[in-house]
């Protein structure tokens, strides 16, 4: 089975300025809950601390993300998403909320280089602020990839995570291999 | 006659030679030329025609503000008309035609217009054409817009070959113009530690400074400009850019710059254009000021130019436009240009200034290099045809008696500078007027405000009306500092640099040249060079009551030309402030809109085109369509099979084929686009009775429900299967547009209205890929897949859902039919779908699996008369209209839309009603067809009782079929009504009509036995 | 009032030019009017026009809180047709549009009509399945229109990219009879014409206050003082809902940036007028040979006259998609007007809560093209009470839930 | 291009991140009311030129709608809010208050 279970682009790789490539399957669970009232549950599934406005926080084999005051997006295997999803369900007993599995609604890129680079290519398709003042590396901002949603965040100086929706991860892949075309170098951050 | 000098051009390198051609004709330059330049220096003294007349036009200015040297650059895929000569950058191998003349630029026919411009005044066009009525559209308006248009259009049949970008920016401060008063601006933010972009225009740093011998520390301005782009670059927080135009300034500090990457290297492999996106704090606009030329008689031939230009010419590109120039001015700064051109040790017969008097250091000087200086004297005419001969010499005072004739083969004309104020304009700054300069400069009391109603440009130097160098560096560093103050981040006290150049006296404001000039003489003083519009023309419309500026600008086309007036405006609008008795800052100006100077389309389409012109978005099994040679249609920004025709076949045939085989036996449907949104949480069920029109809450666990949506406003607005997952759960299909725009409008109400409601939603629309399994071999294949789930009818029957295992995948089944068939709507994880896609084929192929597409999906619908959002319903419909009152509860008080469908014109009996129409010969009514009625209305359109809202032809009825909505049509079965079609009877016919009986709109299987086994 | 033709031209060049008369007075206000109408854009010129000349009512007054002609009216796109689906509209916008087919001749003032046909790009099924609607729609109701293939599209519209990759053309709705007059000449020819019947236009006067005695209205405050009226018509599109509340009712109205946009001046392409609704936007070259463009309205509410760069963005993108040659164009200058949106996105021509008080607003997007036959509606309506044409835009109708949605056949109004 | 700040997420949005939502502070009528206060509700609104409450969404952020006090003519903001009130809050009455002196809230 594995072998016939795919992601949006399996394999897909671009080289220019800085590289893209698509980074496979990964698990995504999205939750909804009254986020003040939910640190403990989360932190007794994912082992993981409430992460602030933004932020993504580390946990056991996953990350969590902040994405609103009442959602979270957990990354983790793509293999465990289902028991995450079971896991909170468990853990919230009792409480309102939602866990849903929505590993294969998205698609996720590796985008890596020199950091000027990095935040330079990305700069040419979202409106929200790359520099690194801005966006430091550990928070996540959801924005507009031109002309879809989408969320940036750094690994680390020299390497950045994309997402969006698996629909239209071939826009973005082309978008981004586009921006990252030698010769449209920037120099700006 | 132009040519090159044997010495000087500060921004040429002389050691290269690059060639380009004009008109077909070899030509050579040096790097650092412009083409205008490299024109100038290679004799060719016109340059172009203008816009009405036809005029054999010069260049007049030697930058962005260029009217007339306008030329058609490069050819075939490359071509781009309206290039500015003064700002194209010499390439290699450029190719450059000149534009709007036939059959040639020296030859132009179209040169009668200006034998005519006494017949052709402003707005002539206004006046007459009128009679007789026809021939505007058959030979006035066709010969009017075959004369019209300026450059050469692009082949149609080329498409575009390079690449264009966006890059968005944020900072502190922008600054727009790298003289020298946005250098030191820079400096100062900069040091202030503010986070600074600095945009220059052009390919140089320094703006005029260097040109006019501006000192800066007792240094020739050009070492302090290199000084100071050198600190700037070695400063982390200031970012420096060339070739990069600030376009517009717009609310809440973004800004629009124009960086034109690669027009003067075309070879390379970059975008040609990059789009800067800013979002600044601030903005300092060190623009510089622009030259006015004077309104004398025959100031637009070829070889009058603005006095600065010809000094630029002469000293950055060492290019002499004229052996013998006459020098015309009111003001001191234009004896620069006397003296340069001296320098260049070439002759100024005289300089003629407008002012009673001149007396200061630039006129002295220019007295003791030998140059006759005549005072309150103008310029009578200008003679030659396509070139300058001689200027006849009159008193400014008077009506243009001519004094003395002059020979000379140029004029250089200074009529004082305009601050450039746009960018401080663009979002509502307002002006003040500057009686001392004769200009306007930025009221500081009314900047334009940003998000939090502070001021947020200001300008810098010549920009702010510090003209002379001396003020002009101090005024940039108070200007600055006290923004960067305003900022909370005020600079470090630093020595700001003196520059010293010649003093100068006051200019006098002259608007016309000689000042009694009668109207012949105004007819020949040109304002706008590029539109024709003279004095004359400016006076005429306040004459006959275009009295607003606006007015004026509109009715002479004065400042509407590609250079939007950057040299005629202010002339235009004191000539007309003198034509109404008025001050020229109660007249005013014409609003200053973005771009400064034109941007291409491309750059403003930036990367959006080919693939990425769009977001197109792919199901899991897209590919597989594509491989199956499917004709796609988009349906938003999806694409959906709409049918996949095998050799040979049309899509109807195609259409047909796939619902045959459905109806036979197994057809397969990508359904993944279907909207699945969860609606959670224990008011769950209150929020869906809130949504739908139907009751929700009562829906079981393990069972569906087709449900309704309708807007605040009544109107149906999407429908769907709604599946309850658990007590606490649901699941909400949508249709494929209807998916983000319903969870929207769901969290709208959460969010908005309902607020204490314990409802969370989530759109899971990609999670899973969603096929339709359908026909009487669904189940069999299911079953023959291997599941661990009981498919029987007694375990599943139709409505009803469960979850499990097939053939190895994950997978939701839903019993819902939409064809009217046994069926299965099966959902699995997105990532399986193309695998179980696969796996259904290949088992199905006993069954004579078939992929079939959106239309046999729309035929089968409206064959079992279901109803289609977007076909039924067009934002007018209400589920009434539908005969759908069978889900519309009765016993809810409220749902969105109910309070709506109460008003007096949604209860109103004669609304129509949702039937089924059979043509009575068999064929298809047309689509979109309304159904006649006896007579007339009101206003003598023909009656209607109906329309079509679905039409098809029916491979399973072999036949036409088709639903509308007709008047009390459920009350009518059986009734003949008459659909009218747009085919064009023959003389003496009444229209065709198609004739249809009205029917119950379900044609197919009417008890529903098919789906219910 | 002087006439003008090739003659006066003629003439007149003689002697400079020098004896040309003043196209409009410019009176001082009286103190009373019979009929006064606050903007004189194109709408308001219009029913004081045919006050004038079909109802014999001449004692009237154009306010105008500008220079006349500067709202929508001077900024807008100049697309003319009729082509609408729903019978109200397609009566209103026809009568506009057959009437501008001689208001040169009617004004003695070159509004340069010109019907160089206007085509509706079909890019999606479901747009041909419109299109064929409005196609029956207008057949019936008088409006000549048809739907052409691609390959009469090309013909007609050599410079499309009708096989574009993403929306390949698939037709078209075809209106011969549509096309473009000078914004700016509209507004002049009914100035100069309503000034020659004797009534009084106000220019830089702004209406700031509405005067009633007995639930009537009595006259108006305005910066130049107060002015008595019989009847008082409010026709300020972008303004509707400042003077409503200066007249003390409400409207169903809200006031948006549209923005629109010209490329610099090139050799005629295009012949026709070509909009694109599936990618928002349209084009049309003017006779002076710039491309003229536009697309959607902003979203909120505004009164700047500037709008947002991501629309026009959009409409950028969709253009040099469709046509591909514009490229390497330039914009030469890019503008905003605030239009007056109506909840179903129809006008309103209709009587107030207040006696005496007429609208006539909610143009929105798309209301340049109905000028004259506004006109004809609102005078009628205003001299006698009632009006057919205007019968369905009656500002009662969202409380009936009576609405004239046009938004089914067309994604961009214009 | 407007520019706010949401008060959710604390991002400071373009608005290309934004899509608006008109007025704010509607208060529903829904069965049982009269055909004016319904038409009222839905259609009827005061579309000022001055400080307008109006809602907006940070669609391509955290998806939450807030609302603004705005100047329709000057476009200043004066303060974003969240959207569960049914006026606007004290503080931005104040900051209102502050810049326009005579700005009543009606
Ligand atoms: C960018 C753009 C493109 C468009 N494109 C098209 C198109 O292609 N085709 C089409 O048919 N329509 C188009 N329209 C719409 C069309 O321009 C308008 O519907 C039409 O011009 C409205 O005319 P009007 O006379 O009602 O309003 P306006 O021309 O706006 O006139 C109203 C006048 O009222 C004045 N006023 C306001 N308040 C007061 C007061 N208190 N006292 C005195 N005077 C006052 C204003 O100053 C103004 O002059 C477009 C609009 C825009 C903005
Ligand atoms: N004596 C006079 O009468 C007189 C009159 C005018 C100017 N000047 C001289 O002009 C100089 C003034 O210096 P300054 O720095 O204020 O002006 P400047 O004209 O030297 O520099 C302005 C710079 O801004 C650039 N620019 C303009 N618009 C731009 C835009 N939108 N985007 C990007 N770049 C843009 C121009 O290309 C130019 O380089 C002094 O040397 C002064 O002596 C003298
Ligand atoms: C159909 C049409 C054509 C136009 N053509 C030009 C033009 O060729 N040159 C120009 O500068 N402006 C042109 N404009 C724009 C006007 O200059 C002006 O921007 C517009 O009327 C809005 O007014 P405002 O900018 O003064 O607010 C045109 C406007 C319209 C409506
Ligand atoms: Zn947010």
């Amino acid at each position: 089975m594995s072998d016939l279970v795919k992601s949006a682009l399996p394999g897909a790789r671009a080289e220019g300025l800085v590289s893209i490539e698509e980074m496979g399957l990964s698990g995504m669970v999205t939750l909804r809950v009254d986020l003040s009232a939910a640190g403990a549950a989360i932190a007794q599934v994912t082992g993981a601390d409430m992460p602030g406005p933004r932020a993504i926080s580390a946990g056991q084999g996953c990350h969590v993300a902040w994405m609103s005051p009442d959602e979270l997006l957990i990354l983790c295997d793509h293999a465990r998403a289902d028991a995450m999803v079971a896991d909170l369900t468990a853990a919230l007993e009792g409480q309102h909320h939602l866990a849903v599995n929505v590993s294969d609604a998205r698609a996720l890129f590796r985008v890596s280089g020199p950091g000027g680079a990095l935040r330079d290519t990305l700069a040419k398709i979202t409106p929200a602020d790359m520099s690194a003042d801005a966006l430091p590396p550990g928070e996540m901002r959801r924005t507009r990839l031109q002309q879809v949603a989408g969320a940036i965040w750094f690994e680390s100086e020299t390497e950045a995570r994309v997402i969006c929706f698996r629909s239209v991860a071939r826009y973005t892949f082309d978008l981004l291999a586009m921006s990252a075309k030698p010769g449209g170098a920037v120099g700006y951050h | 006659m132009s040519t090159r000098l044997s010495t000087g051009g500060r921004l040429i390198d002389r050691s290269r030679k690059i060639a380009f051609t004009f008109n077909g004709k070899r030509l050579t330059g040096h790097p650092g030329d412009t083409l205008a330049s490299a024109l100038l220096a290679s004799g060719q003294t016109i340059m172009g025609r203008s816009f009405k007349y036809h005029r054999p036009r010069g260049v007049v200015a030697s930058g962005a503000e260029e009217p007339n040297a306008l030329v058609n650059l490069g050819q075939g895929k490359t071509h781009e008309p309206n290039q500015r000569a003064t700002t194209t950058e010499l390439f290699d191998g450029l190719t450059a035609t000149s534009q709007n003349h036939w059959p040639s630029l020296e030859w132009d026919i179209g040169e009668v217009n200006a034998l005519l411009p006494r017949f052709l005044p402003a707005g002539f066009y206004y006046k007459t054409f009128i009679h007789p009525r026809a021939f505007w559209k058959h030979v006035f308006e066709p010969f009017i817009r075959q004369s019209a248009g300026l450059g050469k259009a692009p082949d149609p049949k080329q498409t575009d070959p390079d690449r264009y970008e966006h890059f968005y920016a944020h900072t502190d401060v922008v600054i727009a113009g790298g003289g020298i008063a946005g250098l030191q601006a820079a400096l100062e933010a900069g040091r202030a530690g503010a986070k600074v972009i600095l945009c220059e225009q052009t390919a140089h740093w320094g703006g005029r400074a260097p040109v006019d011998g501006v000192e800066i520390d007792g240094k020739p301005a050009e070492d302090w400009i290199n000084d100071t782009v050198q600190v700037l670059e070695g400063m982390e927080n200031v970012h420096l850019r060339l070739r990069t135009m600030v376009a517009g300034v717009y609310d809440h500090g973004y800004i629009l710059a124009y960086e034109r990457v690669a027009d003067h290297a075309p070879a390379a492999d970059t975008p040609r254009h990059r789009l800067w996106r800013i979002r600044t704090a601030r903005v300092i606009a060190a623009t510089g000021a622009l030259e006015r030329p004077l309104s004398f008689p025959g100031n637009d031939k070829p070889g009058v130019m603005l006095a600065s230009a010809m000094r630029d010419y002469i000293t950055n590109w060492g290019v002499s436009p004229g052996d013998r120039t006459v020098v015309v001015t009111n003001n001191d700064d234009a004896y620069r240009t006397a003296l340069a051109i001296k320098a260049a040790g070439l002759d100024v017969p005289c300089i003629v200034d407008a002012r009673e008097e001149a007396d200061g250091p630039l006129v002295q000087e220019a007295r003791a290099r030998g140059i006759r200086v005549l005072t309150g004297m103008g310029i009578a005419n200008v003679k030659g045809l396509r070139g300058v001969v001689a200027v006849q010499l009159c008193r400014q005072a008077g009506e243009g008696a001519v004094v003395e004739d002059i020979v000379c083969d140029a004029v250089a004309m200074s009529g004082g500078w305009s601050p450039v104020v746009h960018l401080w304009s663009h979002c509502g700054g307002k002006l003040t007027w500057d009686k001392a300069g004769a200009f306007f400069r930025p009221d500081h009391d009314r900047p334009p405000t940003d998000q939090t109603g502070e001021g947020f440009v200001v300008c810098a130097g010549a920009a702010d009306g510090a003209l002379h160098a001396t003020d002009c560096l101090s005024n940039a560093s108070t200007s600055a500092r006290n923004m960067l103050v305003s900022m909370g981040k005020p600079a470090p006290e630093a020595e700001v640099a003196k520059a010293t150049a010649a003093h100068e006296a006051p200019l006098a404001p002259i608007w016309v040249m000689p000042q009694g000039a009668g109207p012949k003489k105004r007819s020949k003083m040109w304002l706008d060079f590029q539109n024709d519009v003279k004095v004359s023309d400016v006076q005429l419309a306040a004459r006959e009551g275009y009295e607003s500026v606006e007015h004026t600008k509109r009715y002479t086309t004065l400042g509407m030309a590609t250079d939007q007036g950057k040299l005629s405006n202010i002339n235009g609008l004191a000539v007309l402030a003198d034509a109404l008795g008025e001050d020229i800052p109660r007249v005013g100006t014409t609003t200053f809109r973005p771009p400064y100077t034109p941007i291409s389309m491309g750059a403003i389409a930036g990367e959006a085109r080919g693939e990425i012109f769009q977001p197109l978005r792919r199901t899991p099994l897209h590919d597989w369509h594509v491989d199956h040679n499917a004709y796609m249609e988009p349906v938003g920004h999806w694409r959906r099979a709409y049918c996949y025709p095998q050799k040979g076949e049309s899509h109807r045939d195609a259409v047909n084929r796939e619902i045959d085989a459905t109806r036979g036996g197994l057809g397969l449907l990508d359904a993944s686009t279907l909207g699945k949104i969860i609606v959670k949480g224990p008011d769950a069920g209150r929020f869906m009775d809130m949504l739908y029109t139907n009751m929700m809450s009562s829906l079981k666990p393990g069972k569906c429900r087709y449900g309704l949506m309708c807007s605040e406003n009544g109107f149906l607005m999407d429908d769907g299967v709604v599946a309850r997952i658990d007590e606490d759960t649901f699941l909400c299909h949508t249709t494929t547009g209807g998916a983000d725009r319903i969870h929207a409008h769901m969290e709208d109400w959460l969010q908005c209205e309902w607020w204490d409601w314990k409802v969370y939603t989530a759109n899971v629309t990609e999670q899973w890929a969603q096929i339709g399994v359908v026909g009487p071999k669904s189940r069999a294949v299911l079953e023959k897949l291997g599941t661990d789930m009981d498919l029987s009818n007694a375990a599943l029957p139709f409505m009803g859902w469960t979850a499990g295992k097939v053939g190895g995948f994950d997978m939701r089944i839903f019993r819902i039919a939409f064809a009217g068939e046994l069926s299965f709507e099966v959902s699995v994880p997105a990532s399986q779908g193309r695998a179980l896609w696969d796996a259904l084929h290949e088992a199905g192929q006993e069954f004579g699996v078939t992929a079939y597409g959106t239309e046999a999906m729309h035929v089968m619908r409206a064959e079992k008369g279901f109803i289609m959002i977007g076909d039924e319903t067009d934002g007018t419909v209400i589920p009434q209209d539908l005969g759908l009152d069978w889900a519309i509860s009765k016993k809810k008080e409220d749902y969105l839309g109910k309070r709506a469908q109460e008003r007096s014109h949604m209860t109103d009996p004669t609304r129509w009603k949702l039937v089924g129409l059979e043509t009575l010969d068999g064929s298809v009514i047309p689509d979109g067809s309304y159904a006649v009625a006896e007579g007339v209305n009101a206003n003598g359109q023909g009656m209607t009782q109906g329309r079509v809202t679905s039409t098809y032809y029916s491979p399973t009825l072999k036949r036409g079929i088709a639903m509308g909505l007709v008047l009390n049509g459920p009350d009518r079965m059986g009734e003949v009504i008459e659909f009218n079609t747009t085919k064009k009877p023959a003389k003496g016919e009444t229209p065709k009509t198609v004739k249809a009986k009205i029917v119950s709109p379900v044609f197919y299987d009417p008890e529903g036995e098919k789906q219910n086994v | 009032m002087r006439r003008y033709s090739a003659f006066a031209i003629a003439r007149e060049a003689a002697r400079h030019h020098l004896g040309w008369e003043r196209a409009w007075r410019s009176p001082t206000p009286k103190a009373h009017y019979d009929v006064i109408i606050v903007g004189a854009g194109g709408h308001g010129l219009a029913t004081a026009y045919y006050l004038g000349k079909n109802h014999g009512i001449r004692n009237v007054a154009v306010i105008e809180k500008g220079w006349l002609g500067g709202g929508n009216t001077g900024r807008n796109t100049t697309i003319i047709r009729s082509n609408y689906l729903q019978d109200p509209s397609a009566a209103i916008y026809e009568k506009a549009r057959s009437l501008y087919e001689t208001l040169s001749q009617d004004l003695n003032y070159n509004i340069m009509f010109s019907p160089r046909g206007v085509m509706m790009l079909a890019q999606t099924q479901h747009e041909i399945r419109g299109y064929q609607r409005t196609a029956h729609a207008n057949a019936l109701q008088g409006v000549a229109t048809e739907f052409i293939s691609p390959r009469r599209v090309k013909e007609l519209c050599p410079i499309i990219n009708i096989d574009g990759p993403r929306y390949p053309v698939l037709g078209a709705l075809w209106q011969a009879r549509g096309g473009t007059a000078r914004h700016d000449a509209v507004a002049w020819g009914y100035a100069r014409a309503c000034s020659d019947m004797g009534m009084d236009i106000i220019q830089q006067t702004e209406v700031t206050g509405v005067r009633r005695e007995g639930g009537r209205v009595v006259g108006v405050d305005t910066t130049k003082g107060y002015i008595g009226c019989g009847k008082l018509g409010i026709v300020v599109a972008g303004h509707s809902g400042v003077m409503a509340e200066r007249a003390g009712f409400r409207l169903p109205i809200e006031s948006v940036a549209l923005q629109a946009l010209v490329s610099e001046p090139i050799k005629p392409v295009m012949d026709v007028v070509v909009m694109a609704n599936t990618v928002h936007g349209y084009m049309s070259q003017s006779d002076k040979g710039e491309m003229v463009i536009g697309g959607g309205a902003d979203g909120f509410n505004n009164y700047t006259q500037r709008g947002s760069f991501h629309h026009v963005e959009e409409t950028v993108r969709a253009l040099v998609e469709t046509f591909p040659i514009i490229s390497r164009l330039k914009m030469l200058r890019w503008w905003g007007g605030i239009v007056d949106m109506t909840g179903d996105r129809s006008p309103i021509i209709s009587k107030t809560p207040v006696e005496g008080i007429f609208v006539n607003c909610g143009w929105g997007t798309g209301g340049f093209k109905a000028i004259p036959g506004s006109g004809w509606a609102m005078a009628e309506l205003m001299a006698k009470g009632h009006s057919p044409l205007a019968e369905e835009f009656s500002m009662t109708r969202f409380r009936e839930g009576k609405f004239i949605d046009e938004s089914v056949a067309a994604g961009v109004a214009h | 291009m407007l520019t706010f700040t949401c008060p959710y997420c604390g991002v400071t949005a373009c608005e290309a991140e934004l899509s608006p939502g008109g007025e704010a502070h509607l208060k529903r009528f829904g069965p049982g009311s009269t055909d004016e206060q319904f038409e009222d509700y839905l259609f009827l609104r005061p579309n000022v030129k001055g400080v307008h409450f109006e809602r907006w969404r940070h669609a391509m952020g955290c998806g939450k709608w807030f609302l603004a006090a705005r100047d329709t003519a000057t476009l200043e903001v004066f303060g974003t809010y969240k959207a569960q009130t049914t006026e606007p809050p004290a503080d931005i009455v104040a900051a209102i208050r502050a810049k326009r002196p005579d700005w009543s809230l009606t």
